[in-house]
């Protein structure tokens, strides 16, 4: 039933932006509420019963793909509209629009003052739209639609308080470091089509598996490396990677419930969803695959340092987002592609949670968001509180919270993959994330309240509430449907393998399980390690941060500063852009150089005109001259020049 | 070469010259009449090389058209020179540019 | 049902609703301005017949209709016009158009209405016939006829420097378009001096009849382009445009940009390549490097713009230069994508002029300095301008897209490195087009738009047509490039059978045959 | 001089007899009503005419003697220049009372400078050329001066004769040595002798050379062309707009007949000057004109220029090029007398408002006048659905059909020049707005108006069909052998 009412899937939302969107302004916050909502908890209704219905057939047929119509078709070049329901597009359906439920119905109290209610639901269901289409596209062209799609919602939303220019520049500058990476995944998509003429998923990489003689591995950097290095570029560009990390935290100028479920649950992961996708080209391609590696553990590590010094809590939260997608490409760089789709999955429900946590703080604070002006929470707000301290724990990677199994299982696959070096890294972030989680739980809800006079810190509503539970009970029993092998069986690995069924395999060197057992103690070992660290630094000795601050005074000013890298394109990039743009091609070529030939072409003219005019000087005796010097030349050309 | 053509020639050049150099309307024009007598020699001269009587006809022609010439450039120059006093081509600048 | 002349009717009937306006003498200005919209939106019907007749399966010209003009001994002038998948949505573009610019200067323009109105008409004659006419010089008559209402619309109800930019925008396209005279004359001699079709020539060409040497050929050609690329513009051609949509007023902005422009990618598309192949594969990448010029070049000046329109002017450079690359790649996917790109600019640049247009008529100024807030005061109004903006960036979904990504591949095809130079000019685009949104219609509320008011009804049937028209070919475009493949295939196969067995084409400016009736000096 | 012969020339009769008339008819008739001589000089060409479509169809033949040619060629010119004298006439009459200066030796000058244009054309003799030449330039020389009381017209009228009868005898000079070279001044025993010789006589090139200066200021060739804005700027109005056209015409007719009757031998000679000429007139004249703020003055440029673009017709010495020439003269003689119609219209007591800035916001003043003026400058600019595209469409494409694209491209070069100066015009009349204080424009009486609307009528007809004209032009040039 639902293979052939796929299409609704992702309609159905865009209905109700359309209906939200157009008639919102006149319609009462009720209806607002019932529609836009009411669309999300559809849309998730559907994707339940598609995933049922997926679940139902066997294994092996896992795989529904409808064309609806022709896109666009000039020549050789067709794109279809086509869907295509597997098991990694039903699990990421799932996430979108379960997350994306939950935080709608946050958003119902979080947004209840604002004026722009029913544009805030047109955006949000917008975003489902987008994002669904990227989800369930059938090929690369569409999959860039939704692409491109949820990056405007992005815009939209980051810019929803467009009257502050700070969240303008924020949604401007997320679209446009965003169109950068998707220039890279638009020349990947034209690199497909040009290598393989065509641009559906199932067939361009059943060509790759069905003709290993065309397209083997690739030792060096060949077309499907090319092809994959280009579509991480955009990887890079949505998932807020090295080196276009810079957008996502601005982009927490956006109302909290859009940090939490774009910027943290499902927009930025995309750029996974997508390089996993397109496993069966990666996995041909070590050199991309080393490069996604490379770039996600950087990133990871980055990103947790940077967290550590920030002060604003959705700012810490939005690095770890950073650092955690670097887990995800460290992962798909390892070849442990099902492994990085877990992690996607466990991290959307808790950094979701911790979000809309953060966002009952801020709102219990009345839009406090510093830090340093927190503490002693506690008490106020018990239930965001509880949950936010699950969503920590199963972040930092406590067993048996879904981030432990999640997080493991890519450590451990670097490890297993022969990456030493990535995995030694890798633990160490860990632990910077256990660090800078707990520094955030304890700088907000232990020690002394910070807060500012006349602000009464309350428990926010139920339709707040709610989903922090829900996404609790998430975060904590999430990671069992993906327990690892020596646990039992990976459920949630084996459920993706039809998705995976093309890649590239090489040859698994095999481990015992308790080597893999002892490796996930270590790794716990590490996160209570970096628990006991902030407990010590932020807790147990007040006024330990500021020493160890003013000790290291330049690393930390480098770590509060972001490395400074939005200072180094600004310098390096925008600055002799508009420079040049302005100085150079605008007055100089432009004015200076084509404009002046053009009226100096005029004013020639024009000067021969006055040196015309000059020689019309009234006397007789002039003008008889030059008939006769007329006459002399027309002479003497008869006479000498004649040949 | 024929001496009266050479003599023509030399006729023509002595009244082109003078028309440019000469600050006269009169005088000016009494160099164009010796252009157009120069123009009669020359007809006469060639006439009598090619045993034509034609040529010599053309001259008295020339000489009515001369005559009628005269009578309006005269008139003109009467008329400028009540309005100004003046018979110098150069103050007849007026309009120029 | 088959319509006698359906192509003189749509073409001349705004002409003849012009002469109406000028010959009647006593009606108000309201009474003109129906009338002129009346026409309009009759020719524009009529156009709508084209589309419903048009058959998508052949690439000849249809509709065609051929009568004697100018007929003398030795040759004749025909009045001759069809329409072909190439020029059916330009037609159609004009006379979709033409209504909506009419209604956009139903408030603004209130001085000298009668002889505003019937310039519009006589542009839109113009330009229909421009697209239709199929004869060499009928061709060259309406194009040049084009602009002498161009230069009124710019120098009478233009902005301050009016005068300077109307100056400008005739010295520069007729010296272009004069030299095509020449270049039309050499080639009616050349081709045997009996006539000017281009349909005839192109006939005589492909069965070998007529042929010329490659020196000949590119001449021609550079005579030929010289004048489209100035209409185009292709950098560094182009400074007439910024002055020219600066100082036009709203209406005259929305039909150079939306019309006029095309103009000159038409005519690459319609003359130059069927007529001259093998000069335009011989100068295909020169051309393609001034195409990609002109995207970064547009781009980047206009990131810097302080004018509202000057800042679209620089964009359609850019734009324009897309259409050009997508020309000259001779692939199906980028002609087509420069066709419907032609289009889309035509929609969403003519837009951008309209909505740039209610801006000033609200606040009478364009400096985008000037404004900011707006969104508080005009919500419908920025909820449209974001729509036009996003199409105009290319966002998927809306009409750019399609145009874009086509040419993108087009290109991409045959020069991975104009592709991708091609492409970074979206990411360009999206900096000037956001930067300049952000600038003028976000930030904290401004006093100055108190006044400002939403936008009303008029203005709302104004837009919408538009902003549905560019969802549609952005979601469902088959309908519009099914119409495309016949005649664009035609096209093709000209250019290709220019192309040397195995070998590329020469360039060739000095070849050692001399041209018939060497120079006397 | 047989009685056929006598039928023949009965148009020229008509125009001298009614030449005669007129100068009797002060001194003895009443004092002139409104338009009496006017009259009568219309009545007069149109009596000419009259007697002149008669001889249509005629098989072409020579007459007196040799001297005068009757074909397809003369008919054409004579028919033009009576059209012009015609129309001049009705545009001074109004003038010329405005004026105080409407005289019976005004139409009755009119009348024979017509004669002496008509023999210039018909002329198969260089030394009826010179006299008809004479006849024309006398006329107009005092015609120039008519308005004996401003001293502008004085100096006109001096600057013109002097520089006049100066080339007149460069002409004059050049004939003795064409005759002294060939022994002959009939153009058919010119042609006929330089052929028999084989080897070009000494003295013909010279002679060639000084009669192309002496036609060539005739016409207002640069560089002899320096009399040129002078002598139009001075001259009564109606006077200019009557020699902007009349003489240069006449000029055109005599160097076509000398140039491709007498002298089709020399033609790698001749073209080559000419096509410098050509070039030096079209360029400085428009050059000229661009800086140009007196509208009459600017007219007196663009007529040069003209004339260098009607020289193409003449360097590419085609049938395609001499009927393409016949057809631009046409156009161009509606296009100047329309526009100098306008300027006289518009000018004002003592014909002074001929500035720019007397053109300031005409479109509204006087939307009619400018909507004249507007499409003749329009034609004169060479846009399409005019006549003067028509015109200028047939000249280059003659010249590239006889491979002179380089000429082509000057000329098309040219006319974008031209456009600067003619939309300048435009650009005042509709672009900008009149000065405070501006005077109303004077009624325009109705004959005037008659003469503008048909003349502007005609510039677009010829603009969209321009066959007829083109055929009778062909038909023409076929006089030319």
């Amino acid at each position: 039933m639902m293979t052939e009412l796929l299409w609704l899937l992702p309609l159905v939302p865009l209905a109700g932006a359309a209906a939200t969107g157009l008639l919102g302004r006149r319609l009462p916050k009720r209806a607002v509420t019932l529609v836009a909502v009411g669309a999300s908890g559809a849309a998730f209704v559907l994707a339940l019963a598609a995933f049922m219905e997926l679940l139902s057939l066997a294994p092996g047929d896992r795989r529904i793909e409808r064309e609806f119509f022709t896109w666009i078709a000039a020549g050789d070049f067709t794109a279809q509209a086509s869907l295509l329901l597997d098991p990694l597009s039903a699990v990421m359906t799932l996430v979108v629009t379960g997350v994306g439920f939950i935080i709608h119905i946050y958003s119902i109290g979080y947004m209840r003052a604002e004026d722009g209610y029913y544009r805030f639901f047109a955006y949000m269901n917008l975003f489902l739209f987008s994002m669904l289409l990227l989800v369930l596209a059938g090929n690369f062209l569409l999959m860039f639609v939704g692409w491109e799609g949820v990056g405007l919602c992005s815009y939209l939303l980051i810019g929803y308080d467009f009257h502050r220019p700070a969240a303008a520049d924020a949604g401007k500058k997320a679209f446009v470091v965003n169109r950068i990476g998707d220039v890279g995944f638009i020349l990947g998509v034209l690199l497909v089509f040009l290598t393989f003429g065509d641009l559906g998923f199932g067939r361009v990489f059943g060509k790759i598996a069905s003709d290993p003689s065309r397209f083997p591995p690739e030792a060096g950097v060949g077309v499907l490396t090319s092809i994959a290095l280009l579509l991480f570029v955009g990887a890079t560009g949505k998932s807020a990677q090295i080196p276009l990390h810079v957008w996502l935290p601005d982009a927490m100028e956006g109302p909290t419930p859009v940090s939490a479920l774009i910027h943290a649950a499902t927009m930025v992961t995309a750029g996974v969803y997508m390089v996993v996708r397109c496993a069966p080209l990666f996995s041909r391609a070590p050199v991309a695959l080393d490069v996604v590696l490379v770039v996600g553990l950087a990133t990871a590590l980055m990103a947790a340092t940077i967290g550590l010094a920030q002060t604003d809590i959705k700012r810490v939260l939005a690095y770890s987002t950073v650092s955690q997608l670097g887990f995800m490409f460290m992962a798909a760089g390892a070849g442990a592609f099902s492994a990085g789709i877990f992690h996607l999955m466990t991290h959307a429900f808790f950094k979701a949670l911790l979000f809309l946590g953060a966002g009952s703080v801020i709102h219990a604070l009345s839009g406090e968001q510093d830090l340093r002006r927190m503490g002693g929470l506690r008490r106020r707000i018990p239930v965001t509180f509880w949950t936010m301290l699950v969503a920590a724990l199963a972040i930092s990677g406590i067993f048996p919270l879904a981030g432990f199994f999640s997080k493991d299982e890519i450590l451990w696959a670097a490890w297993a993959g022969g990456h030493p070096t990535v995995w030694i890294l890798g633990l160490l972030t860990a632990g910077l994330t256990a660090l800078y989680m707990f520094r955030l739980i304890y700088l907000a809800f232990f020690g002394e309240p910070r807060h500012a006079e006349g602000v009464h810190p309350h428990e926010s509503p139920r339709s707040m509430t709610g989903p922090l539970v829900a996404l609790a009970i998430l975060s904590a029993a999430g990671g069992f449907i993906g327990l690892p092998a020596w646990l039992g069986a990976n459920r949630f690995a084996r459920f993706l393998e039809p998705s995976l069924s093309l890649v590239h395999r090489g040859a698994v060197p095999h481990f015992s399980h308790a080597l893999e057992f002892a490796f996930a103690a270590l790794s716990v070992a590490v996160a209570l390690a970096g628990i006991f660290a902030a407990h010590r630094i932020y807790l147990a000795r007040p006024g330990g941060a500021g020493r160890i601050a003013a000790r290291w005074g330049a690393i930390h000013r480098l770590l509060r500063d972001r490395y400074r890298v939005d200072e180094f394109y600004d310098r390096a990039v925008v600055r002799p852009l508009l420079g040049l743009s302005e100085r150079t091609l605008w007055q100089r070529v432009d004015v200076g150089v084509i404009d002046r030939a053009v009226n100096g072409a005029g004013a020639s003219i024009l000067s021969l005109g006055g040196i015309l005019r000059g020689m019309q000087n009234g006397l007789i005796r002039s003008y008889a001259a030059w008939i006769l010097a007329g006459m002399a030349a027309v002479l003497l050309y008869l006479s000498l020049l004649r040949s | 070469m024929n001496p009266y053509l050479v003599l023509s020639l030399l006729l023509f050049l002595v009244g082109t010259t003078g028309f440019i150099v000469k600050k006269n309307v009169l005088a000016m024009f009494l160099c164009v009449e010796l252009m157009l007598n120069a123009a009669n020699l020359a007809f006469v001269a060639f006439a009598r090389d090619l045993g034509q009587l034609q040529g010599q006809i053309f001259v008295f022609l020339v000489m009515v058209v001369a005559a009628a010439e005269a009578a309006v450039g005269l008139a003109i120059m009467i008329v400028l020179y009540r309005r100004r006093q003046t018979l110098n081509p150069d103050d007849a600048d007026t309009m120029k540019g | 049902m088959d319509v006698p002349f359906i192509l003189s009717w749509t073409t001349y009937l705004p002409a003849a609703c012009a002469l109406l306006l000028l010959a009647l003498p006593g009606a108000s200005d309201r009474a003109l301005r129906r009338i002129a919209l009346a026409g309009s939106l009759a020719a524009f019907v009529l156009s709508l017949h084209l589309v419903f007749h048009f058959d998508p399966f052949t690439g000849r010209m249809q509709f065609e209709e051929s009568v004697s003009w100018i007929r003398l001994p030795a040759f004749e002038i025909r009045h001759h016009l069809g329409v072909d998948g190439i020029s059916l949505f330009m037609v159609l573009l004009t006379t979709f158009l033409t209504p909506l610019v009419l209604l956009s200067s139903w408030r603004s323009v209130t001085q000298r209405v009668r002889p505003f109105l019937a310039c519009i008409l006589l542009l839109e004659t113009g330009m229909i016939g421009v697209f239709c006419a199929l004869d060499l010089m009928l061709f060259y008559v309406l194009w040049e006829v084009v602009l002498i209402p161009m230069y009124f619309l710019i120098g009478i109800w233009g902005g301050e420097r009016r005068l300077y930019a109307a100056v400008k925008f005739i010295l520069y396209t007729m010296t272009g378009s004069l030299l095509m005279l020449v270049g039309i004359l050499y080639l009616f001699f050349a081709a045997g001096g009996d006539t000017f079709s281009l349909v005839e020539l192109v006939a005589r060409l492909e069965s070998g009849a007529l042929g010329w040497t490659s020196r000949e050929e590119l001449w021609l050609f550079l005579a030929f382009g010289l004048a489209f690329a100035i209409k185009v513009p292709l950098v560094p051609l182009h400074t007439w445009l910024p002055d020219a949509h600066v100082e036009a007023p709203t209406a005259g902005s929305v039909i150079l940009a939306g019309v006029l422009l095309k103009m000159g990618a038409y005519g690459l598309l319609r003359f130059c390549l069927p007529l001259f192949p093998g000069a335009a594969l011989a100068l295909a990448p020169c051309i393609s490097v001034l195409a990609v010029i002109g995207i970064l070049y547009g781009a980047l000046v206009a990131m810097v713009q302080p004018d509202l329109k000057k800042l679209v002017a620089y964009s359609s450079v850019s734009h324009m230069g897309l259409v050009v690359l997508g020309i000259f790649t001779f692939t199906t996917p980028g002609l087509e994508g420069a066709l419907v790109q032609m289009v889309g600019h035509g929609l969403s640049t003519g837009a951008l002029f309209l909505l740039v247009g209610m801006l000033y008529d609200r606040r009478h100024t364009r400096r985008i300095a000037d404004f900011g807030g707006v969104a508080h005061a005009s919500p419908v109004l920025a909820a449209a301008f974001l729509v036009v903006t996003l199409s105009s960036i290319a966002l998927p979904g809306l009409n750019g897209f399609v145009g874009e990504v086509l040419i993108l591949v087009g290109s991409f095809s045959r020069s991975k490195v104009f592709g991708t130079l091609a492409a970074v000019g979206m990411v360009l685009g999206a900096v000037y087009m956001l930067r300049m949104y952000q600038r003028v219609f976000w930030g904290p509320k401004n006093p100055a738009n108190a006044g400002m008011g939403d936008i009303g009804t008029r203005e709302k049937v104004l837009l919408l047509p538009i902003l549905l028209l560019m969802l549609w070919i952005g979601v469902y475009p088959p309908p519009f490039l099914r119409r495309m493949d016949a005649s664009v295939a035609g096209v093709l196969r000209r250019v290709e059978s220019a192309r040397a067995p195995g070998g590329s084409y020469r360039v060739d400016f000095m070849d050692a045959r001399g041209t018939p009736g060497e120079e006397t000096k | 001089m047989t009685l056929d012969e006598l039928f023949l020339l009965i148009p020229q009769w008509i125009l001298l007899a009614a030449a005669a008339a007129l100068m009797l008819m002060e001194p003895f008739g009443r004092p002139a009503g409104r338009r009496r001589l006017g009259l009568v000089t219309v009545a007069a060409v149109a009596a000419a005419a009259y007697a002149l479509q008669l001889q249509w169809g005629l098989e072409p033949r020579s007459i007196a003697g040799g001297m005068i040619r009757i074909d397809g060629f003369s008919l054409f010119f004579q028919w033009l220049f009576l059209v012009i004298a015609g129309l001049s006439a009705v545009l001074s009459t109004d003038f010329n009372q405005r004026e105080g200066i409407d005289r019976g030796e005004y139409y009755a000058l009119l009348l024979t400078a017509c004669s002496g244009m008509s023999l210039a054309a018909m002329s198969e003799d260089l030394i009826l050329t010179f006299i008809g030449i004479e006849i024309l330039s006398l006329s107009t020389y005092i015609l120039a001066g008519f308005k004996r009381r401003d001293i502008a017209s004085n100096e006109a009228s001096l600057k013109y004769f002097l520089l006049g009868s100066f080339a007149t005898a460069i002409l004059l000079y050049g004939i003795a040595l064409v005759y002294g070279a060939t022994g002959s001044t009939q153009y058919q025993a010119i042609r006929a002798s330089a052929a028999l010789q084989g080897e070009i006589p000494a003295l013909l090139l010279p002679g060639l050379g000084l009669l192309l200066v002496g036609v060539g200021f005739k016409i207002g060739l640069v560089p002899f062309h320096s009399w040129v804005p002078d002598v139009y700027e001075g001259a009564p109005s109606p006077v200019t707009a009557f020699m902007a056209v009349g003489p240069k015409a006449a000029g055109i007719a005599a160097l076509l007949r000398i140039l491709a009757e007498a002298l089709p031998g020399l033609a790698p000679d001749w073209t080559r000057i000419l096509w410098l000429l050509a070039v030096l007139t079209m360029t400085l004249g428009n050059a000229a004109a661009l800086v140009q703020s007196n509208v009459k003055r600017m007219l007196a440029y663009s007529a040069i220029a003209q004339a260098g673009y009607i020289l193409v017709g003449v360097v590419v010495h085609t049938r395609e090029g001499f009927t393409a020439a016949l057809f631009y003269l046409v156009i161009y003689t509606v296009m100047s007398l329309v526009a100098f119609g306008v300027i006289l219209a518009l000018s004002g007591p003592g014909d002074r408002r001929v500035h720019l800035d007397d053109y300031a916001g005409l479109g509204r003043r006087a939307p009619y006048a400018a909507a004249a003026m507007g499409i003749t400058l329009l034609a004169l600019a060479g846009i399409p659905l005019t006549g003067g595209f028509m015109g200028k469409f047939f000249l280059f494409g003659s010249a590239v059909k006889a491979g002179f694209v380089g000429l082509a491209v000057i000329a098309v070069l040219n006319s974008v020049l031209s456009v600067f100066y003619y939309f300048r015009v435009l650009v005042y009349m509709y672009m900008k707005e009149a000065p405070g204080g501006t005077t109303d424009i004077d009624p325009v009486s109705r004959p005037v108006w008659a003469i503008l609307a048909i003349g502007v009528l005609l510039i677009l007809w010829l603009g969209v069909s321009p066959d007829r004209f083109l055929a009778l032009a062909g038909y023409s040039s076929l006089g030319l052998k």
